[in-house]
């Protein structure tokens, strides 16, 4: 059984391993990732989109680091509401997404969404999804959908601090135990469920050290601000979980908005904020990038700008799409 | 046969056990006219054996499915068939099952799960409604939710409060699934091979009453469309829509009112979502009068759906309100008196038929 | 002023906070008439502050109630008031809080807890059903479950999918349970006070879109008794039965129809179970007409129900079908074109009551 | 932090310190559960009974220990269906019982429940429940009434291994032991649930040592055939949630009948269950009555034809006993 102790590594021998082109992958994908969300909420408070919308911002490096080494052929994933980063890390274009939280009839899922239901059937993303918990067997289906059709895949399912407590993740836990499911749960503690701190809603702080054992499970634990550990863990725990043994990870990470839009998040210090502001991942990365000459200042603004532009390109999409047509009101209630 | 009306129904009887053939399982008991004798379970047994050998994604899942071969033995012989890779005993999570076949249903599996009794679906409430019901159209038509749950529903034999609930009402509520409540033996097999063979997540509602209940039935392969109702019983005076156990009381019940020279036709929707409101509209138009017979509660429940819908079609071919006879407005309780006045029995849908009749 | 009618509503404004006074909380805007101003949220807070004021056994539990003052704030200033022993944030776990209220009820509390939305009422459906709404029938009586649940209800603003159910028909099927839907500030204050003295389990469903909703209500105590309605606004042709924030878009609709001749009758049930059928009776023996408006699915929607009910009770006195309009039948979509058309809106509305009055 | 090895005990001291008395008390109580149910299932096969029928016949030792440390004024306890020892221990009169289970007005629910759903107001039972994992958060939430009246009590919650899986239990101990509830969980580990061994239904079988830990709550494993160990675990786990520290314990038991009168049980060898039955709860407390001189042969006899003469009267009150009147049928929907 795995050590649950906290997965130290070695950022330079990490990032040797990991070589140029795929740090600078992940870091334009960090990049993108960021100036959505940064521009979807600037949409928002301009009224072209509505409802809710969580920003994932600070937490990019943990599904960042996972997702280079999945394949979508044949592995999973699916996440909460907060999804923007996992689709776009899927390789979906940010227009159809921004196009989605535009609710138009070119978006993701037609418009039928918004911004907590991104999918992709063809990148295997299983969502995008709203009720706390309620992915988390979903996750646990990908994975025995993969031990059926001996596929090799592994399915990759990520929750809250906050999710952590609900019934639905300690039943897939046991499942996904009791049958070696390829199923690897990531607990990407933010320290908030909403305005609470995982101090006042879990009887444990180290969630997946102190539960794994109780499904004779693997758990690991990283600093979720810290891509290279992020990265390290995915690929010893994608390892294990392809060779059948189901493993559960806590990425100790932070939001730096609240909530979602609407919230004031009054109940953070700025103190608190700002510190885990100056462990920006993608700063440090860039600041990796630059060191090892990787990437020249002038490479690194060329860079930005095309992430800028992607962006700007995938506002006017949105803007020019259109609503969908009445005729999609009742269409899809039941498969075609 | 026409493979769209039912055979004649026979009294229920335990099926002995001839040469070497079992009792249960998939294999029906074959009849010198080339039409075999099966039970209710052993109707499911044989669609769920059937589709499995033609389909190798389909997977049967729930508690005591496998080794014991279902609480109600409706799964006898799958696992010694198919294997524990297909048929899978659980834990008692039934959240975490439903959601994992949601899960496997996205990914090109087709799951079959049992709830030893639908009243152990309310734990799982979320997945279904949440998750399963709306997982296609809230992905845009990405992902069809291909899922069959089943299980018995309605009132068992003296089982109390918490183990008697009927949920084609709760269910049919929901845009997205689909309801499918048979009566017989041949309607409950040519039902789940439909319900095998669509995109859509079904509530595959069975009976635990009927499970013993037997009839001849084809050996030749034949499907039962959705929302097409079937007519148990033709009669002139008064419709009596019923639904699954409830087909036989109606039927009870049109016996001893054709003595008292009252014609009922018995109506029986088979699928409640969708329902053949059409078939039902005809019958009134002919009688003028409807009652309708579940196991339900009335509060909402399948009745005030149905003759809401006739007031909206056949407004003006209504003589009288159309009845609601139903589980009445209590937790099942568990001496036996009571439980017989709170079902939808005989006697009280005589008395409804009679009162829709003014007599 | 009665306490029984409903004073006149305001267009939906945010209050101003005036000197000292707070935005929202237990405390009322006073006026000079000597009633006071609050809105919707303010209407709950106010209620559950001076309950919990009377009755130390009355606690409220919910993630995101105490520090963070609701999710909607609602519960503000209410953990400042009575502290954390009272007034409790919970984790994310639907079922574990709603089964530890259903234990604090039966051993001498009474619980209100808080759905951040209705929505996430499913997750404790097992609950809710099979122990708060049949504990007090199954234990003959020995363990009445004084237990209030509450949250908002319906579609809130493009949420979509997974956000935006509305529960009235999901519940009130069920013995046992209350249901109680409130469109005013002023019919929430008295509903919830009256909730916090009686012994039954209630869902008490609340609109997000109607928090800011303001009303001049009084100052001096007043109780609303469940199972009885209120006539929003009187008319003769047609009689729009409304629900929570149905209820302004048929005013808002009664007000265009009056335009052109035709005059309707506004009835707001306020509660789902008991339902003042009676009510409803009568104003359509007036009408001889019914269009009921709500934000549930068709199918089974809280619109069979008083149908049938009202074919049941005034056949003859029906010149036309009961109308429905409710929310359509599919999953809320984002799109906000598709949203409108899904919601029960005054246009739909409009085409109900004239196609009842075949104009 | 409680150790959670399995609590082994000094047989001796412990009877010393139970001391005749309550000893005799305890016998007299299981012989009068084992006869209730033996003679309860012979009243079913005679259809006087209907519906299901569990019996507890093995586990007797198991909450017999227990409630001997509880003050029902106080202490609420609550279990599954299985809940005929539960309500007889709490003094419960076998004569509104065995009515309950004949279905008649005179029975413990008025003949509404039958025999999953014994309760008592005066005596804090709560059940009875019929839903697995139904009665976890019930049994939390009057544990939660303890602390909040203050009232010095504690609650105890019993379930089956088989439930032990189920997301109720799981919400239930994060908020007990988050909240310092006075509660006390027991889990009656009779190696199956209905026909599947806990084997094959937990991803751990030493369930309460293994899950404690994730829940930072103390735990407690003891041999539940041994009234002694169930004595004294009751005794310190009792101790320890008065003083606000919610408990984890793990019985290891064994039904000697079907999971209801309806299973015939073959998944299960009969060197199994004659092992199991050699080691029975009620025969061991006898024997030791006796050799400690606490319990003449002569006097065992009569104790014995004590309860026999009391189930008899049970018996021929509940034939006596009149069915519930029809008004019954709509009365207690509401509360009067
Ligand atoms: C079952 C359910 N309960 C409550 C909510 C409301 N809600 C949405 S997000 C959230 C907090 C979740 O926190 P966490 O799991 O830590 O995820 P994070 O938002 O921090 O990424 C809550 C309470 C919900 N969507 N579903
Ligand atoms: C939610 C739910 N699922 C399934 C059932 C059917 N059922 C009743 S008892 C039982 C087995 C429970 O086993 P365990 O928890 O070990 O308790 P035991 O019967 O051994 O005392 C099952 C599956 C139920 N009553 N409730
Ligand atoms: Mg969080
Ligand atoms: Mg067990």
């Amino acid at each position: 059984m795995i050590s649950t102790a906290k997965n130290t590594i070695d950022a330079r021998a990490v990032r040797a391993e990991i070589g140029k082109d795929r740090l600078l992958k992940m870091y334009r994908q960090m990049l993108l990732i960021r100036r959505f969300e940064e521009q979807a909420t600037v949409a928002y408070e301009a009224r072209k989109i509505a409802g809710f919308l969580h920003a994932y911002i600070g937490q990019e490096a943990v599904q960042t680091g996972f997702y280079d080494h999945l394949d979508p052929k044949r592995d999973a994933t699916v996440t909460s509401y907060r999804c923007h980063a996992l689709a776009i890390l899927c390789g979906l274009d940010p227009k159809e997404l921004m196009a989605e939280l535009f609710g138009k009839v070119t978006g993701n899922v037609r418009g039928k969404g918004g911004s907590m239901h991104f999918f992709s059937k063809e990148r295997n993303m299983l969502g995008g999804h709203g009720i706390v918990g309620g992915q988390i067997p979903v996750g646990t289906g990908a994975a025995f959908t993969a031990k059926y059709k001996k596929t090799g895949g592994v399915s990759v399912t990520y929750l809250g601090d906050g999710a952590s407590p609900q019934g639905t993740f300690h039943e897939s836990l046991n499942m996904a135990s009791l049958w070696n499911l390829p199923a690897i749960y990531v607990i990407e503690n933010n320290m908030y469920g909403m305005g609470t701190a995982c101090t006042r809603a879990s009887s444990v702080q180290d969630i997946a050290a102190a539960k794994a054992p109780g499904y004779n499970m693997a758990s690991f634990t990283f600093d979720g601000l810290d891509l290279y550990a992020s990265w390290k863990t995915a690929q010893q725990a994608i390892a294990l979980a392809r060779s059948g043994k189901p493993v559960l990870i806590e990425a100790k990470t932070y939001r730096y908005r609240g909530h979602s839009v609407s919230d004031a998040a009054t109940y953070r210090t700025k103190e608190e904020v700002d510190r885990y502001k100056s462990l920006d991942p993608i700063e440090r990365i860039k600041a990796d990038l630059i060191a090892e000459k990787w990437l020249t200042e002038a490479g690194a603004d060329q860079l930005y700008e095309q992430v800028v532009a992607q962006i700007k390109e995938a506002l006017d999409f949105s803007e020019e799409s259109p609503e969908p047509p009445l005729s999609e009101l009742t269409r899809h209630v039941y498969a075609e | 046969m026409s493979v769209m009306t039912a055979p004649p129904l026979k009294a229920s009887r335990q099926i002995k056990a001839k040469e070497g053939e079992p009792i249960n399982g998939h294999k029906g008991i074959l009849l010198s006219d080339g039409t075999q004798l099966v039970n209710m379970r052993m109707a499911i047994c044989q669609a769920l054996y059937e589709e499995m050998k033609r389909d190798s994604t389909i997977f049967v899942m729930g508690e005591e499915v496998a080794q014991y071969n279902g609480a109600y033995k409706v799964t006898k012989g799958l696992l010694d068939e198919f294997g524990a890779e297909r048929v899978i005993d659980t834990p008692i999570t039934e959240s975490g099952f439903a959601g994992l076949a949601v899960g496997a249903a996205m990914t090109g599996l087709r799951p079959v799960i049992e709830f030893m009794s639908w009243n152990f679906s309310f734990p799982a409430f979320d997945q279904i409604i949440s998750n399963a019901s709306k997982m296609c159209y809230m992905t845009g038509g990405m992902f069809p939710i291909p899922l069959v749950m089943r299980g018995p529903n309605g009132a068992g034999p003296r089982v109390s409060s918490q183990h008697s609930h009927a949920v084609e009402a709760l269910y049919s509520h929901f845009p997205g699934l689909i309801v499918v409540s048979p009566s017989t033996p041949y309607e409950a097999k040519g039902l789940m091979k439909t319900a095998l063979r669509q995109p859509n997540p079904v509530c595959f509602l069975e009976n635990e009453m009927l499970y013993n209940y037997e009839q001849d039935i084809p050996t030749s392969e034949y499907l039962i469309p959705f929302g097409k109702g079937d007519i148990k019983r033709e009669g002139t005076d008064c419709t009596i829509v019923a639904i699954s156990r409830s087909v036989h009381w109606a039927l009870e019940a049109a016996e001893e009112l054709a003595k008292e020279g009252i014609s009922c036709e018995v109506v029986d929707p088979r699928t409640i979502k969708p329902l053949d409101i059409e078939l039902i509209a005809n019958s009134v138009r002919k009688t003028n009068r409807c009652v309708v017979v579940e196991e339900c509660y009335k509060t909402g429940g399948i009745g005030a759906e149905i003759a809401t819908q006739l007031m909206e079609l056949v407004f003006d071919d209504l003589d009288a309100p159309v009845g609601r006879v139903t589980t009445t407005e209590n937790p099942m309780p568990y001496a036996a008196n009571l439980e017989n006045e709170t079902l939808p029995k005989p006697h009280r849908i005589v008395a409804a038929v009679k009162k829709a009749c003014y007599r």
